[in-house]
């Protein structure tokens, strides 16, 4: 009964501190200008304004379509490359691998800022500009997912592979018989961990896009400042409002799949 | 009857040379080469390749378009470690990571610890402690550069509540660090956490029944199970928090440019400084070259180290 | 310490039970042994005493004191699990001592007390491996290391024994039961090992479907079953059950020769069971038995008892016999069966035991004492 | 009307794949040339220039021009640097002015002045002001967009307060420096100055000194930074003794900072972008003053350099493009677009004759306030200090000059603080006269 | 298919064996059985066979091919792993069905087999259970399952009743062999059960620490160890041994009165063990034994059957004797021993069996049949 109420307490604190900057977000974006010169938590009355000019100033769903569409195509391509070659990493063993691993984990290390240039360039060579597929392809290979994949494989426990090997499984099927479903929680850790990085990228899609038919919301919500007038904290709060509700959503449900998606290991 | 043959012995006398052909030998390797291509391909395309170009930036000065046309050696190197600018970035950026790594990681451990128990409405707050993952950089960080905002900031709002006087958040020297470093752990702890979750719930139940069987107290089964059962997750977690760190760009960017007085010019910041606004590819390549190396030496022996404590299945 | 239980009951799906209104009372210092078939609800029952599982109805005291919603470490318990639960990142020596350690035990007496357990369990030279790199038998006794070494009043163990060789077995067997006594340990356990069960138990609880069908001393319960079920399972091979109708209420028809008759009237069972335990038929003629004819049907040699599987009538029942028989299949033979030793079951009445003496109807013999 | 302009740019804005199908298929049918004009403003401004491109297309049938925006200016830059000379390279371009210099020296972009010629356009008729920033070597290169110049603001409510006359604000470093002291209170600093190199090159201009040597680069490329000197110096020691004495506050680089606490009161004079003036003087609370810029006591002012942006032409594209891209910007400098343009935005008219306009007189009878950096422009002596400084690395310098004046701040003499930017800035000079020899 | 093991030896460590140059050649349809101490090595040895493990030195066959390098998946085998090796976030059903499901049985045959099997288990309200809401029993049943539905030329089971109660088991040790000889399926199971090794396999290996014993048909091994460690690791209680030191080399002192008699010359064994089954102890005279006088120390009814430890001289033996006995301790009784039933082991080389006949000193006794 104490246990219960000291975590109660803890949660509903750790709760508050944790989602203060975000519930603060959504409330200035229901407020009029003077409301937030006067420092005000809640609207004193609560305006839709600023999301009406956020709608009529940027196409934002038009953005959101596009952002939709390049989050998912980079989330299904980063889960499948990842993957195999975490497989690899955690239960193909040769001469040598830790060696290739701490290559793909090197990659981490690369600053995007070193590689942004030569990768445009890359791109318009391809003849990718204003194309999907230079705001996709360079993220399917991830060394984060990969990394983070073979951490959770390293979790199976050998038995399962043991029993699949002796079923006869190849090691193709081990990986999408075993190894994937139950390895489900990390898959969906890092596809909405995917999803999200891709929706929350800048400067990238800006670069290689040159206008706004495939461009995507960041951008959007970046045209809503300027520098030399006045920046209006409710019309940017209002952007902002937009672009992350649908990434907040998407973490509610996958929250809830990840728990349901739990396997508990009893392996005997 | 053979009581006196050793182990080495008996292999001698019995031991089969392998009769797998020179195709079976390699199956490994074969299977390795066909998942890893489709990775290695695209790194080399767009990781290592542009890596080896920025190397060879490094050693020399770029035109306006952004093409070497001066060979310079090692100029931009030695010029780096001569400047105070730079070597102020150095300390800056460990700085930077002494504050938010650890903060982060304890942060998102303490979230998932306490996320992790069976009440009734858990799902709730589990959400909500994941749901700065939402967040785009962009986003997180106007929230609080408005939240950090002098004048209309809620910070100094509250603060002058409880009577203590308007805090520079973001112009001095010394608080601007500590605010770029309380918005990024914010806006880590979210993934963390979902992580760290993920690892806790993966704990086989059972041995914590044995624990509390035992009346081991909660920081003991912390410290004895949780932490070493944990420890694949934990690795996982503190070596990305540690190279996101050092890479952290946006918050820097919207936030503080930098400033005020380099107070918050973190490598990455400077070499993007060097590149997208001076557009200088040689001294911004060498410095991200140099920062690479910084983290690689750092990683690996993390993994040196670090992963021997690791404890997997 | 005491543990009482009152119609403690648990369910997992709010459907069916795992464990159906227990109650019972269990001493201080003694031997209590639960047994029943796969999936009955003894690791339950145990989970729910160590308080890891929660109740659903009913109430657990300890010590007197209502325990319901005590946590595990407060009820001073040590456990064996039925998978063992060791912690896979600590060495055999630190498992071992992990209770200890937690409850601050002097650094040299856990060392103390570690060394014996291994000792008394052949676990000494493993001390540094990890689960892993151990045999299942050899992680099976880190498990009850884990539980010798804890010393609480109170000992749950959920077939502590279950993946050891018999010669080992029979030396646990006798080293849990001396360290039981000694420090007076109140002691639930489970087994599946008839001989377990028989040997070490004070007193005996046998399940089936969560629900309680006997309690008592072993030998009470192998010689007075409450039920078919009981009967057949205490005793391997189990006890041979035939279905037989009474026309009169005292005479029941074993074969088409072989009629038994009954001391009392049997005319309110309809129908009847007769049980009959394979050791208690015989190759050889004792004073008190009948000669049955018979034929052998299957023959299994155990060393030196034989099991064999005979038509006796219609029935198909097995003998249990000392020294090494070897039959063919589809002999004829004779077997001897005392009477007396023919226990009768209600085939409708929750299969109950029906007291009654019978004798066999050609000929008045004498009763004799069971056995001898 | 306006409402008309407004759904057309909101239809425009929330299908623009749909248009630009329209438009291809338009010109296909129409004949009308399309290209694309690259921006970087956000926020209002870029909505009030989407109108106003919309407009343009509207007002004749030949030419479509899709107006993309490529982010804040740096990174329009970056993205023009990468396509500069490609076929996805834009006709028409908007360059903030420290970009000049990169964009002369480019080869991606066709001097507007060929066009002039070619075409016969009275250029004189534009604020000879603001095109001699973009003029080199007697070429005018890009068209004058949005232009502005810095200014002092006040808080008239609180000049009352402390004693101050509002008609007759303080013009001088020193008489600056007593005027804040007058006004500093409790909550109250007497002057601020944003952390933008903008503002320190504008006091350097108007003390008659250039940036950087080869007549601020105008003549040849520059070699080293020239305003280390007295002059230099009298602006950081001018600040230093503000900040030492408690009567300045620094509020950081970000604009909206600053403006925030002006508006609060929490600092009474501080410098703005003229663009700036409108949202000045209605979003705030009190009446506020708009002045000169202050100038040191030892000198006669010069006057200012112009700041904001210009539109360039892209090389390498048709003649008929080019043709599109030039009617544009004549278009754009019709004194009738041009008050509007002034009126919506608060930038500079780049035609006087908008000044005469209704709706600009309407404007500035309700806001005198708006004049006074016209004025100013106006007032401005011509010469080489005042035209502006041409370097390729002025990003670079003025990221020196911040980061020097926010090490004043911190307590760097003022001696140690300037000469740090200096070399930063010769350091960036010789980096990038190396690189491009 | 047939298997051979040839040299066969395994180490870990490469310091001590785990398995030892075993050589072996199990025929195709073979019930073998292997059985050891726990950790002597049989797990290892199974897990050898599936290509688990690697194999340090010597060869195996798998009909005929050397299959040291063969991958499990090729060998054809099924397995029952010691751990169940279940797959967690699989329900019962497809846990079952997974081998079957990979090699594309048709979905009808898939059905049929796992209803079979469930049936046969007890398994079928369970099908869409996760393992993790099983017993014990229940998981293991699972594991059996899933060897049994696949139907491979090569079945290995480790323990794969052990957690079952012994009803449950006597069922299934009957259905597994038939299955297996149904199907020609060549088993290799390891076991601690007694009962199992000797009614189930056609042949049987003792190991203890690696290293094979004993190879053959269970009742040639209890009937003639092939050394002291085989003679009381087979059968429960296990075989008593006392040290016997023979003066003549013809005549063994068993107690201060009672001496041996040997038909050969013992001279060249220095020491020697004299060993007797619990089951050979009698407490009723017969034509060919000898009276012995004893000291009860410990009595244990299991059932039907009494075990009782007495002094004889020196010597602690166990006895175990059919009915129940109610001695209690200290009591003075005669026991009867038939000398034919005594077997001797050379206390040093290896404890290796002497071949040679007993007689009472006091009489001539007439050798008769082994235990009836
Ligand atoms: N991975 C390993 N690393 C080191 N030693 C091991 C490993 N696996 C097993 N051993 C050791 O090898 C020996 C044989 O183990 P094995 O599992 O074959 O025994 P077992 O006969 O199956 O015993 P049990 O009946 O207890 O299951 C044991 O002493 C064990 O400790
Ligand atoms: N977590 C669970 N969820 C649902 N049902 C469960 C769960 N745990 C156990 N059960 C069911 O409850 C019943 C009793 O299980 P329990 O583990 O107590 O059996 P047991 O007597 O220990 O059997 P065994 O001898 O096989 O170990 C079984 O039918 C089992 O399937
Ligand atoms: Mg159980
Ligand atoms: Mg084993």
């Amino acid at each position: 009964m104490m246990r219960k109420s000291i975590m109660y307490t803890l949660l509903t604190l750790a709760a508050i501190v944790m989602f203060f900057p975000i519930f603060y977000a959504i409330s200035v974006s229901f407020m009029s200008t003077s409301d937030i010169a006067e420092r005000r938590v809640l609207p004193s009355a609560v305006t839709l304004e600023n999301y009406r000019n956020v709608m009529t100033s940027v196409p934002i769903l038009h953005y959101l379509r596009n952002s939709f569409v390049v989050a998912s195509i980079t989330t299904l391509g980063m889960l499948v490359v990842s993957a195999l070659a975490a497989f690899i990493f955690a239960f193909v063993p040769f001469r040598g691998r830790q060696a290739v691993f701490l290559l793909f984990i090197s990659t981490l290390l690369i600053p995007w800022e070193a590689t942004m240039i030569p990768n445009f360039f890359t791109i318009q060579s391809l003849g990718w500009m204003n194309n999907y597929l230079a705001m996709t392809v360079p993220f399917f290979a991830l060394a984060f997912g990969t990394f983070l994949l073979r951490q959770h494989f390293k979790t199976v426990p050998l038995e399962l592979y043991e029993a699949a090997q002796v079923e006869g499984l190849s090691k193709f099927q081990f990986f999408y018989k075993v190894v994937v479903p139950y390895a489900k929680t990390s898959f969906v850790t890092l596809g909405i961990y995917g999803f999200l990085t891709t929706w929350n990228m800048y400067l990238w899609p800006l670069l290689v896009t040159t206008n706004d038919s495939v461009r995507t919301v960041q951008i959007g919500l970046r045209r809503l400042q300027a520098d030399e007038v006045a920046t209006n904290w409710g019309l940017v709060m209002a952007g902002a409002v937009l672009v992350i509700l649908p990434t907040l959503l998407l973490l509610a449900v996958g929250q809830k799949q990840l728990q349901k998606g739990l396997t508990k290991g009893a392996i005997k | 009857m053979h009581r006196s043959k050793t182990v080495a012995e008996t292999i001698k006398q019995y031991r089969v040379p392998s009769t797998r052909t020179f195709w079976q030998k390699t199956a490994n390797y074969r299977t390795a080469a066909l998942y890893l291509l489709p990775s290695l391909l695209l790194f080399s395309v767009f990781m290592f390749y542009p890596m080896i170009y920025s190397l060879y930036l490094s050693f020399f000065f770029t035109d306006a378009q952004g093409s070497a046309t001066t060979f310079v050696g090692f100029e931009n190197y030695l010029y780096l470690f001569q400047q105070a600018s730079f070597r102020n970035s150095l300390l800056v950026t460990l700085l930077f990571v002494a504050y938010t790594v650890p903060a982060s990681v304890i942060l998102a451990l303490f979230l998932a610890l306490i996320a992790n128990e069976k009440l009734r409405g858990i799902g709730f707050f589990r959400t909500i402690f994941a749901s700065t993952l939402g967040m785009s950089v962009a986003a997180s960080a106007v929230i609080w550069l408005f939240m950090f905002h002098p004048t209309t900031g809620i910070l100094n709002a509250a603060l002058g509540l409880i009577g203590i006087p308007a805090v520079s958040w973001l112009t001095n020297s010394t608080m601007a660090l500590i605010s770029v470093s309380i918005t990024t752990i914010w806006m880590n702890t979210g993934f963390s956490f979902l992580i760290l979750l993920g690892g806790l719930q993966n704990i086989d139940e059972h041995l914590y029944e044995s624990a509390r069987i035992d009346g081991a107290g909660y920081f003991y089964q912390l410290r004895r199970i949780t932490v070493p059962m944990l420890s694949p997750t934990l690795f996982f977690i503190i070596t990305i928090t540690f190279i996101n760190s050092f890479q952290s760009f946006g918050q820097v960017d919207i936030l503080t440019g930098g400033g005020p007085a380099e107070a918050t010019n973190l490598i990455i910041y400077s070499i993007y400084r060097e590149a997208f606004i001076y557009y200088q590819f040689g001294p911004a390549s060498a410095q991200a070259i140099l920062l690479f190396l910084a983290v690689l030496v750092i990683t690996l022996l993390q993994f040196k180290f670090g992963e021997k404590k690791v404890h997997y299945q | 310490m005491s543990i009482t239980l009152k119609h403690m009951s648990k369910s997992f799906d709010h459907e069916t039970f795992a464990v159906r209104e227990t109650s019972v009372s269990i001493q201080e210092g003694e031997f209590f042994v639960l047994v029943g078939p796969s999936g009955c609800g003894k690791s339950t029952m145990l989970r729910m005493i160590a308080g890891l599982e929660s109740i659903t109805a009913g109430e657990i005291y300890i010590n007197g004191t209502l325990a319901n919603d005590m946590p595990p470490n407060k009820r001073q318990i040590s456990m064996v699990f039925q998978n063992y639960a060791l912690y896979p990142h600590l060495t055999v020596e630190e498992n071992i001592l992990f209770g200890l350690k937690v409850r601050k035990i002097p650094k040299k007496e856990q060392k103390k007390r570690c060394l014996e357990a291994c000792d008394m369990l052949g676990m000494t030279e493993y001390l540094k491996r990890k689960p892993r790199e151990l045999s299942g038998g050899q992680r099976q006794r880190v498990a009850l290391a884990r539980a010798v070494v804890s010393q609480m009043p109170i000992c749950l163990m959920d077939e502590p024994l279950s993946n050891l060789d018999a010669k080992l077995r029979g030396q646990m067997r006798t080293e849990i039961r001396q360290l039981q006594q000694k420090l007076g340990i109140t002691m639930i356990y489970v087994t599946h090992d008839q001989v377990e069960a028989m040997t070490m138990a004070d007193r005996m609880m046998v399940l089936k479907k969560g629900e309680v069908q006997q309690i008592g001393k072993p030998l009470d319960i192998y010689n007075n079953p409450a039920n078919a079920f009981v009967a057949t399972f205490i005793g391997a091979p189990p006890m041979n059950v035939s279905n037989v109708t009474t026309k009169d209420g005292f005479t029941l028809p074993l074969t088409k020769d072989i009629t038994l008759t009954s001391t009392v009237n049997l005319g309110e069972h309809k129908e009847i069971l007769v049980g009959l335990r394979p050791e208690h038929i015989q190759l050889e003629q004792t004073a008190t038995s009948i000669a049955i004819p018979a034929v052998t049907k299957n023959v299994e040699i155990l060393g030196n008892e034989t099991v064999m599987t005979c038509l006796v009538g219609d029935h198909e029942w097995k003998a249990k016999v000392p020294g090494q028989w070897n039959y063919s299949e589809q002999e004829n033979i004779t077997i001897y069966v005392d009477p007396a030793n023919i226990t009768l079951f209600d085939a409708l009445a929750s299969e109950e035991r029906i007291e009654c003496d019978l004798f066999a109807k050609e000929m008045a013999v004498v009763h004799g004492g069971s056995g001898r | 009307g306006n409402n008309d302009q407004n759904e057309d740019t909101s239809a425009n804005a929330s299908e623009p794949a749909n248009s630009n199908e329209q438009a291809a298929s338009n010109s296909g049918s129409d004949d009308r040339v399309e290209i694309e004009f690259w921006h970087g403003m956000g926020g209002g401004l870029g909505e009030t220039l989407e109108e106003l491109v919309a407009s343009y297309n509207d007002s004749q049938d030949s030419y479509v021009i899709t107006p993309e925006y490529q982010g804040s200016y740096e990174e329009l830059l970056t993205q023009f640097r990468t396509v500069g000379g490609t076929e996805t390279a834009p006709a028409l371009v908007q360059m903030f002015e420290v970009g000049t210099k990169y964009m002369i020296d480019s080869g991606f972009i066709t001097p507007v002045q060929e066009w002039i010629d070619k075409d016969g356009y009275d250029v004189t008729q534009l604020e000879e002001n603001i095109l001699s920033y973009y003029t080199v070597n007697d070429q005018l290169y890009s068209m004058p967009f949005n232009s502005s110049t810095p200014a002092l603001f006040f808080n008239e409510e609180k000049f009352v307060e402390a004693g101050l006359d509002p008609e007759n604000p303080p013009r001088t470093f020193s008489e600056i420096k007593e005027a804040a002291e007058l006004l500093t209170t409790d909550d109250t600093y007497g002057f601020s100055m944003l952390g933008h190199g903008w503002f320190f090159e504008q006091m350097i201009a108007t003390q008659g000194v250039d940036y950087v040597d080869q007549e601020n680069g105008r003549a040849a490329d520059a070699t080293e930074a020239t305003f280390g000197g007295e002059e230099g110096l009298r602006v950081y020691e001018w600040l230093d003794e503000m900040n030492q004495a408690g009567t300045f506050n620094y509020f950081g680089r970000d604009w909206d900072d600053l403006r925030a606490a002006f508006q609060n009161g929490d600092v009474a004079m501080y410098m703005d972008s003229s663009a700036g003036t409108k949202d000045s003087v209605n979003n705030a609370s009190f009446d506020v003053g708009v002045s000169f810029i202050p100038h040191a006591d030892e000198i006669d002012p010069n006057g200012v350099v112009i700041g904001g942006a210009s539109v360039w032409m892209g090389s390498g594209i048709s003649e008929e493009e080019q043709a599109a891209a030039f009617d544009f910007m004549k278009w754009f400098n019709l004194p009738e677009v041009q008050a509007e343009w002034h009126v919506n935005t608060g930038y500079f008219a780049t035609h006087p004759a908008a000044y005469d306009e209704d709706i600009v007189a309407t404007e500035h009878e309700e806001t005198p306030q708006l004049r006074v950096p016209i004025d100013q422009l106006q007032a401005t002596v011509p010469g080489t200090a005042t035209q502006g400084a041409l370097i390729t690395v002025f990003p670079e310098s003025r990221e020196q000059v911040v980061t020097s004046l926010e090490a004043l701040y911190q307590g760097t003499s003022p001696e140690d603080a300037l000469s740090q930017a200096i070399e930063g800035t010769n350091r960036a000079i010789e980096v990038s006269n190396r690189a491009n020899q």
